[in-house]
């Protein structure tokens, strides 16, 4: 298993740590039984996400992913955050290995869990679709795994 | 390279380099075949045996009782598929416990599905099996009592020569899993009776790809490698002589030094422990504090995850590792941190510091100094650390 | 040593200089884990998916249908067993021939033991199998056929494509094991419609104790050594980093030089062939005088014996085998030579001198010199020789 | 498999080949099937091995101890040579390896036949008792096994 340089240097460096203080928008996905947690904070202001902080309980693959992420949506229009798939989260990281590849669903869905909690703060009645519908196989033998 | 601390010796060990002069002969002018007739080939035959004799007399064993094999994996697989299918007919119970390597608990798997029964025993939240628990798991059926020497993951070392007693007293054949136990702990098959028992070279400072399978006199087993007359029959295959000489000579130095590397890996290791318990907060030290391998120091941190903290060790040239090394990489926590009763999201954020012979104070000060930020650093990070 | 005339390149082959410095570096500094996320891990890992891409390409295989082993006899047992295994709710029956290693034919002795069934293709006088045998072997239950590429002993070479052929028509997997054609012989495994492929290092100046196994993709068998998750999970055990590079090096060596070899081994084959044959009377060439490994030369003289002409040649510094080199020291006649029909006193009256890249002209002659005397003073000793 | 440096002397060099001239007893034992056969004769008189000489077709241990074997029995008389064992004819060449112990057995056996055939010749009647019993487990796998 190797990863590449960029998901190294986001890992050793990650961008965006910690909890943005007023935040309208506060998603956690995974669980801690997996290995795998990530909270992702925003605040967003004239439906555009001003400032986005995480934190991540998780591999390197995971922090570098939530690092990156959180880069590419920050200024972002809410919609076009959505748009953020885990194949481009993966892509900006120049790849991961195949056993990681659940790390980028995470991140594609911690940042849908967070607007999500924005909607239903705002009384704005739309369903982010979820990211993972079982789509990579890394977490198919696990019977315990559900995003929360 | 040269500042590498590599504290991962569980793993693998680095070839010594006075083994590697040894193979040197054999992997240039003394390549004959081993079971060729003429003087190039008797050359390697000649080494062939004095690198059996070598290895018996390490292990308390006669030569005959030797067979060399690719590795410790493959050493497992043929002890219990061997010992199985020759055994079939008399039961198709076999004993284990909850805390073995993969190559024992996958080749169980596998049995199983052949239609073998298979008990687990548990351990207790150091690790350790229990006497008791043994004695009744025993049936009319049971064929084969496999317990590890000592775990490779949290280092505590199990009852062997209890256990190996037991099952002598039942006329159960009892093989060892003793691949992180060589060279750590003095062993003697006949005294112990043990009836069969597995090494591997690359885990004391020997060639990669060598493994043996001690077969006590008398007992048999079938093969598991079929082919050529080698190893008197039993295990087909050219002979690798370079690695068969290495084996053997990594295997004797690493018995001989046993006294003076446990005296000194022993003081490194409680050193640690005890001033990683002093530093760092939320941390548990897994494996028996006392009844456990000398190079072997385990700890969960709460609130952080295994992999993150070996890739910043891995930064400051500090390698180490998580689990047991072919399953880093997979999103299982460890079956054996799981074994002892931590909680998944505690397995997860565990750290193995294993000490080879080679290791040093100063390096071990360099990890002190290093580990307390990384874990903190990483734990600033952590959405379940509220400190 | 440096008069040793070796000739007995089918038994096992020098490690190659320039091979052995490539394996240097991963037996000394490189000795990380491959499964270890740390740098030096991590190195190991480049340098095994590197060694399984150029292994892949000298085999016109994908990389990921290459599985490193410890050897020819472990690659041969796991095709084998893990086909049967995993296929034997299909069926129960397997073809092969009566002249392969003995790696195939225990391990198939050993599946008739379990309820297998197996049919014994047979050969005609130069050690050719029929095609028309092959269908007319063929049954509703036939899950498995393995034929060797080419035979260690009469350098026979197989019609493998037309094999594989009826094999894919058929449905049937096909396995080769192509120890001797590596290296001797082009192969590519997918326009040949091969399933699976054994080979080993030491036979074309690779380390002992290396092999490989190349699967189709798709295929599915059962593992053979169960454990860690190396090898994509199929072949578990610590890989052997420096016989992994040094395989993949010999390998490449060898297949670029195949046609210079060829062309140089022929002929000094031929050459000896003729020669032998016009100096030495009562002699029979043993094996396809075409369809034969470049490096093969394969005699049985009457009235003597081959161990002693084997001790002869010795003693003037020239190594040779009869038969294959594993069954040296035993007292059956060779199974490859009976199944071409010669009778066991003449069996027993053979030699083989296997050519290697590194045999030149001069030592052929040395050896057109030594062998007619020998063979006249052993033939003087024998009771049978009335000349 | 390891020869003795006296087996590989007796091999290289070995004493008293080829057939006796006027011989009075000869004896053959083994067969090619088996990839063995020793065949002695002896000139003998007064009871005296005055001559012996052998021909071997085997391996380098069948041609050792045959030269072993016929450089202990000359000189000596029948009823000393008779006494010559398997066993002693191994010991004098430093020993064999374990597959060639059968060799040994059949050069004590071809001594034995060739004075069989002397006594038959002489019309003694006398039984020399076979030196192969199944003794070593080396011929123990091949049924076509028999001493001829
Ligand atoms: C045709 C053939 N198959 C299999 C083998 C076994 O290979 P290894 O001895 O490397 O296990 C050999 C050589 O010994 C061989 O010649
Ligand atoms: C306890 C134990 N058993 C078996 C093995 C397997 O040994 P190898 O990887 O050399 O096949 C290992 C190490 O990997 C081990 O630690
Ligand atoms: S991340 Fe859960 S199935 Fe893909
Ligand atoms: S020599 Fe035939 S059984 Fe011993």
């Amino acid at each position: 298993m190797m990863y590449s340089e960029k998901v190294l240097d986001h890992f050793s460096n990650p961008r965006n740590v910690g909890e943005v203080e007023n935040a309208n928008a506060v998603g956690q996905v995974g669980n801690a039984k997996c290995g795998d947690i990530m909270k992702i904070s925003m605040r967003i202001e004239d439906n555009i996400i001003k400032d986005v902080k995480f934190k991540t309980f998780g591999c390197g693959a995971a922090v570098a992913t939530s690092s990156m992420a959180t880069e590419l949506v920050k200024g972002k229009s809410v919609d076009d955050a959505l748009k953020l798939t885990n194949k481009a989260v993966m892509e900006a990281l120049d790849g991961l290995p195949p056993v990681k590849v659940h790390c980028s669903v995470l991140a594609e869905e911690a940042i849908g869990a967070a607007i999500q909690n924005y909607y239903d703060n705002a009384g704005i009645d739309k369903k982010v679709k979820k990211g993972c519908d079982g789509c990579c196989s890394s977490c198919g033998g696990h019977d315990e795994h559900h995003h929360e | 390279m040269n500042d590498l601390i590599y504290f991962d010796n569980a793993a693998t060990t680095p070839l010594a380099k006075d083994v590697l002069d040894k193979m040197m002969p054999y992997l240039t002018d003394n390549y004959g075949n081993a079971s060729s007739i003429y003087e190039i080939g008797r050359r390697s035959r000649a080494a062939i045996d004095e690198a059996r004799d070598r290895v018996a007399k390490c292990l308390g064993a006669d030569a005959s009782e030797i067979y060399f094999t690719s590795g410790g994996s493959e050493s497992d697989n043929w002890a219990i598929k061997g010992l199985c299918s020759a055994k079939k007919s008399k039961g198709n119970h076999i004993i284990t416990t909850a805390i073995e390597h993969h190559a024992i608990l996958h080749t169980l798997k596998a049995l199983e599905k052949e239609g073998f029964e298979v008990t687990y025993l548990p351990v207790d939240e150091d690790g350790l099996i229990s006497i008791d628990d043994l004695k009744n798991a025993i049936k009319d059926t049971t064929i084969l009592i496999t317990i590890m020497f000592a775990n490779n993951e949290i280092g505590t070392i199990e009852p062997i020569e209890e256990a190996a007693k037991i099952a002598k007293e039942k006329g159960i054949t009892f093989h060892t899993d003793a691949v992180q136990a060589i060279g750590a702990v003095k062993i003697n098959v006949h005294e112990m009776g043990i009836d069969m028992l597995s090494l591997s070279a690359h885990k004391f400072n020997g060639p990669k790809g060598m493994g043996a399978l001690y077969i006590r006199k008398g007992l048999r087993i079938n093969n598991f490698i079929n082919g050529g007359a080698q190893e008197s029959g039993r295990r087909a295959g050219t002979e690798n002589t370079p690695g068969i000489v290495g084996l053997s000579y990594a295997l004797e130095k690493s018995t001989a030094g046993i006294d003076e590397k446990v005296k000194k890996l022993t003081a490194l290791r409680d050193y640690a422990i005890e001033e990683i318990e002093k530093t760092i907060p939320y941390c548990r030290l897994n494996g028996h504090r006392t009844k456990r391998l000398c190079g072997n120091i385990n700890f969960s941190f709460r609130f952080i995850e295994g992999e993150s903290l070996l890739l910043m060790l891995d930064m400051k040239h500090i390698a180490a590792s998580s689990g047991s090394a072919c399953t880093s990489g997979s999103l299982d926590p460890s079956h054996v941190l799981l074994a002892i009763g931590l909680p998944h999201e505690i397995a997860h954020g565990s750290l193995r510091i294993s000490l080879g012979v080679q290791n040093t104070k100063e390096e071990i000060d360099v990890l002190l100094k290093e580990l307390p930020k990384i874990v903190d650093r990483l734990r600033q990070m952590s959405p379940l650390y509220e400190g």
